[in-house]
């Protein structure tokens, strides 16, 4: 079976084994079978340690072999020491997949690369496949299946599950990202954190998500890039299906790197390329967790910008500003407005407004919020602008009234509508939380919002060149 | 037929353990491949420089040849702008004694004698291996471009026509290209055309692990490009495992 | 009197009259007056309005002439049509300060400007200053006392008063970013919204704030640098005073731009030369509001770092190598630590932990929390490290004690600890206010934390230079 | 006494309503303040040149000095490395017949005389006055990376030794200074004297609105640096203001 199909069962469990588990609810061993009762799995959860006969009232087995179903996934909470013989009994029950969270496999050194090794070779002939070592596991946002035992599974909250699916090295990384992203409003179809990678690696997962039909978005945390084909495969993939794809690539700095390169091969080393790929095959790529997010929220909308032409509307002379700076330096236009769609707004706001880019509805538009629903559907009409970036301080009760009217306007079309909302949450949350909820980019500074209207502009960019002229050969 | 002569240089240098190939294997292997070089002979005596000379003409460049000596600017080995006879004279002789006294033990195939070309547009064109993502094209303005404020642009393979007028467009030292106060827009075409053909030579020739074409002397639109000096490095541990 | 002695009074009032003052509180005229009274103003309020007898029991006033008392600032909340009368009154009455609250000056055209020119004449004649027009006013956050009608004035939980003084030409930015600094726990001493800056300008106000023992760290938001000399003796003040001067300059994009200049002429237009006076004297410059309050916050603790060479500390290898990447990238030194130090941190920490700079504590640092504690006991000793960073995504309760723990030890020590807490505030929320309360930095991404760490050795290495050699001339 | 040379050039560009120096003001105000430039001399004829070509010596650099031709290399009024009495003789009536043919209303002062100068290290040094901040300083090494790169590093008044070093340092191809390849580190000193001296210059002669020394070649440490071409841009507004 390919690792791909693979991921199918593995993403999707219908029965889970949990080697090792403790009813110490607070250890490694014992979170997991928590998480999934936690979160009401509705499969059959398989509890395996000699010791106990009964967690939760669940039945415990003495041993993998004495489960009486078949086994998708087994959870292995035991020490590396022990691995040989629980593959052994894996092979003997047929276990689809394996996660292994333990430690002590390659990140320790020869003895470990060993004992992977042997456990790869092992695992390959028996049809195993395996995720991790040293990992904290999956999590099935869709519904809602937990596998591991990261912090952020532990949320009384319930997940949000949506289209974004989340690919990462690191466990930590993976995982506080999407606590972050979720506290957002992001919502997320699977997390995958492939730690070791020594069987299934973050491209695996990538690849499995862009194929999903309920993931439009894909967003990876790389260490390193496991197969440079599979990558250039991955952006076909991603172009042919209009799902962008975002990379945060760690490991960019020279520590730890210590061979002597010639001249030009100093040039060409393998970061450098990793950039210069990403440009070439149009990958959105971020430095950090935070624009990770940022480019998640505004991919996740959906919507799509027809060129780098913005408009933006605020209600201060200095947001204006500021968005144009931005603008500037991040090799957006900001369209200059025709005559006809000037004198237009010109009619709508007050006399003192700009109905110039970047326009100015005044803090009228707080009382009077037709101004600003007015503006916007003009602006939606001319074709010669390909997003909208709206920028307030507005909070209170008529702040929150302008946020659902923006909701409403941006359901009417397929222009991307961003949104700045600079005020404390005291002040502003109500109306930030309407526009999360209806799935709108809201953003706390015009930096961020900016930042990423130029994702969305990259990417659509990237795909349209695509279709005019495929790479030769 | 092309693939066979490039072969036999390839296999030559690595019966004698060599992984740089002289000057002279080097532009062999881009005339085989079509990448405009200076006409350039081999001379092994000063007599016979001065006859080659009579076919190239002057002005003329030197460059020592000779397997021991890769950088052969630090050896004194190049002199260029020779104008007449009595200076390729002194030139020859002293080329001889600058290469000895730079190391005593190198063997001295010659000295290559070829045509004098100036011109004020130089590029780099470039490709290297890496190890996750294979052959990496590198492009870039002028040596001082690339060595002091490393403006290049690099691309993998598979690469669309479309993305090596990104790696002009993409250094900042792009407006070299298209014409500056007065100066005559390059011939990108020719310049296409020669990063094509390394990427081509890159793919079917696996040994080769690192290519640099440096100058490479660009005239103005419809009137070609030239590489001055080719140096290729190769990885003999990776012949005939060749890509499709 | 010169501007800067008028400050004083102007930050400082004792009596303030409200000019056109109205019982509407929720209007730009009947805010001044709400917040006053909400935050418990101590002197004297003098309502101002022929229209009222009283407001909120306060004896209101036909006239400032009728005023009993003298009057330190007048809120002058007319339209402009009525200035001039308005300032008669003033003069007579010899109002030390106006703000003036009005739009209609000189933003709105010729006109404006004609009558703002007026306006300064005659006020100059007066003896008269003026904050403003077109401003939201000031807030003195030492005694709390609101002068104007900012949203963030109307917050139920107080203002923390602290260090940081800040100069705005914006209002929304000024008053918006203070909010969400305060929700960051960041203290302040007075802010100023400048508006058009008739009279009173950005500089005076960083000047004075420089100058005022209770402020350490200025920031000023400038849309355009009203003298230039200045800006350099401010150079000098916060030089010999050893107080950072943090400045964001809007307008840096050619938008609006059209003067066609000569090709080198171009080069040094204002903003370059803006940029290139802030490196050649010592400015930290941010572009972005985010960075601004990050900046604030790294300074506010009012530790120097003696030079750019840090150590990082995580229980996490990818945040070790993210923190790698971002210090080589903004030019910090990943300090290799001596035998000594790395062999006395090896006794303390896990074997499988790293005790190479980036630091891995491991997470048994979480249980076992003296591994923490004795590697910072280590490295606060080690005289090749300028400046620690720590980084987790320990929440919970025992995260909260590792907070309590980082608190004490910073207490102990004159080098600048850094925090990064990448948790989501519902995991994390306890130990990022117990920090913050010990006024530790702590940021949510090891890329502000980094970012901010290099501002705070920016500043250091500049008087570290500067106090090697002064300028000649 | 230097002060009056200088204020005199300036005042006779007042009465004649220029706001261009000569490239002959330009250079003389640079030797008054004690900035190296190669020796010049200006003929009105071809015989006057030969004569002036004695005392200067070949190869020569020849340009035209016109007060209403600012840009003398577009109107081919610059011609370089002439060798001997024929070449300086047609390359005489050549500049003069294509300066009249650029702009026939042309007044013609006569054509400069000038040693040829040779070096491969050339910078730009500037002075621009802001309208908030006053005179800035600005650096840039080689009319290529300024030109195109906008490679420059700016100062304002006053300017610390420190802020010069930093100058050097700022750019992005600082390396090019301190030397990289083989090639020498430059004279820095010699150029921080003369970027002090066009801070001064700047100081005492307000009305001098733009000032230009483009290319200025430096030698290696010990040996100097000379600028070639000046220009000088002047606001007589500014006349009579002059700061302390
Ligand atoms: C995986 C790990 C948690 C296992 O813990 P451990 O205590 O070493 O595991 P052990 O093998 O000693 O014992 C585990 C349990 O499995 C049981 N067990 C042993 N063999 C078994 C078998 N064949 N079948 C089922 N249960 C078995 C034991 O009875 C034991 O039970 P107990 O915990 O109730 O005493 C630990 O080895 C580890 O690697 N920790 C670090 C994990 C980590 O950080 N991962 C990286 C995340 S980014
Ligand atoms: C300043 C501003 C709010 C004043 O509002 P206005 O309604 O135009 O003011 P008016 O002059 O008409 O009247 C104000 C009050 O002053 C009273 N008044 C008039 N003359 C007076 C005098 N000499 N003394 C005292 N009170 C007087 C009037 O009775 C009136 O009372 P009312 O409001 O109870 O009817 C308004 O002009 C304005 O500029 N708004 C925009 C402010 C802004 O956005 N600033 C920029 C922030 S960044
Ligand atoms: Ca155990
Ligand atoms: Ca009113």
């Amino acid at each position: 079976m390919s690792k791909i199909n693979a991921l199918d069962r593995l993403l999707n469990p219908r029965s889970i084994a949990i080697v090792g588990v403790s009813k110490d609810f607070s250890s490694i061993s014992g979170k997991p079978i928590k998480n999934l009762l936690h979160h009401k799995f509705k499969g059959n959860i398989y509890p395996v340690n000699p010791k106990y006969d009964e967690i939760e009232g669940i039945r415990c087995y003495a041993s993998i072999l004495d489960i009486p179903g078949e086994v998708d996934v087994a959870l292995i909470a035991v020490s590396s020491k022990r691995m040989q013989q629980i593959l052994e009994e894996c092979e003997k029950k047929q276990v689809h997949h394996l996660i292994l969270f333990g430690s002590g496999f390659a990140e320790v050194g020869e003895e470990g690369k060993v004992l992977q090794e042997k456990v790869l070779e092992k695992a390959k002939q028996a049809g195993i496949h395996i995720l991790g070592p040293n990992c904290v596991g999956l999590l099935n946002v869709k519904e809602s299946i937990p596998l591991g035992f990261a912090t952020s599974f532990e949320t009384e909250k319930g997940f949000k599950s949506g289209n974004v699916g989340f690919a990462s090295q690191s466990g930590a990384i993976g995982f506080s990202l999407f606590g972050l992203a979720q506290e957002e409003n992001i919502g997320f179809s699977y997390i995958v954190n492939t730690g070791n990678q020594m069987d299934i690696h973050s491209l695996d997962c990538i690849e499995y998500m862009l194929e999903d039909p309920d993931t439009t978005v894909v967003a990876g945390y790389l260490e390193g890039i496991p197969d440079g084909e599979m990558l250039m495969k991955i952006s076909e993939t991603s172009k042919s299906l209009n799902k962008p794809v975002i990379l945060l690539k760690a490991g960019r700095s020279e520590l730890g790197r210590q061979a002597a390169m010639s001249h030009t091969a100093s040039l060409t080393g393998s970061e450098e390329t990793f950039q210069a790929i990403a440009k070439q095959y149009g990958f959105i790529t971020v430095n950090d967790v935070d624009n990770m997010i940022d480019a998640m929220k505004v991919f996740s909308r959906g919507k799509i910008a027809n060129g780098n032409r913005i408009v933006t509307i605020s209600n201060s002379g200095a947001a204006g500003i500021a968005m144009a700076d931005y603008s500037e330096a991040l090799g957006l236009e900001m369209v200059r407005l025709s005559n006809e769609t000037a004198s237009k707004i010109e009619s709508i706001i007050p006399p003192y407004g700009s109905a110039l880019n970047p326009i100015d509805v005044t803090a009228q538009a707080l009382k009077e919020q037709h101004i600003l629903t007015e503006t916007l559907e003009v602006l939606i009409e001319d074709e010669q602008v390909d997003a909208i970036v709206f920028q307030t301080t507005f909070g209170g009760e008529l702040g929150t009234k302008i946020c659902q009217k923006i909701a409403e306007i941006d359901k009417k079309t397929d222009k991307p509508i961003i949104v700045t909302i600079t005020g404390t949450s005291e002040l502003t949350g109500k109306g930030r939380t309407i526009l999360q909820e209806a799935g709108i980019p809201v953003y706390p500074t015009s930096y961020k919002t900016m930042l990423s209207l130029k994702y969305l502009v990259d990417f659509s960019d990237f795909s349209k060149k695509q279709m005019i002229e495929p790479p030769d050969q | 037929m092309i693939k066979t002569a490039i072969q036999q240089i390839i296999n030559l240098s690595k019966e004698e353990c060599r992984t740089v190939l002289t000057e002279i294997e080097s532009k062999q292997i881009l005339q085989d491949i079509g990448i405009p070089v200076p006409d350039f002979r081999l001379a092994t005596s000063a007599d016979e420089a001065v006859e080659l000379a009579q076919f190239i003409g002057f002005p003329l460049a030197m460059k020592i040849v000779s397997p021991d000596i890769v950088h052969k600017s630090d050896a004194k080995g190049v002199m260029l702008n020779i104008k007449n006879e009595p200076e390729l004279r002194s030139a020859f002789e002293e080329i001889i004694r600058n290469a000895k006294s730079y190391n005593p033990n190198a063997e001295i195939t010659g000295i290559s004698i070829q045509e004098m070309i100036k011109g004020d547009k130089e590029v780099i064109v470039g490709m290297n291996r890496d190890p996750v993502f294979g052959p990496v094209l590198l492009f870039g303005a002028g040596g001082i471009f690339v060595e002091v404020l490393k403006d290049v642009s690099l691309k993998v393979l598979p690469i669309a026509n479309r993305d090596i007028d990104n790696m002009f467009s993409e250094i900042q030292a792009s407006k070299i290209l298209t014409g500056y106060r007065g100066s005559q827009p390059a011939d990108l075409s020719s310049l296409k055309e020669i990063i094509q053909r390394v990427a081509q030579l890159s793919i079917e020739f696996p040994e080769i692990s690192e290519f640099e074409l440096n100058p490479v002397i660009v005239y103005g639109q419809g009137n070609g490009a030239v590489a001055l000096d080719a140096r290729v490095i190769l990885d003999h541990r990776k012949s005939g495992v060749a890509a499709s």
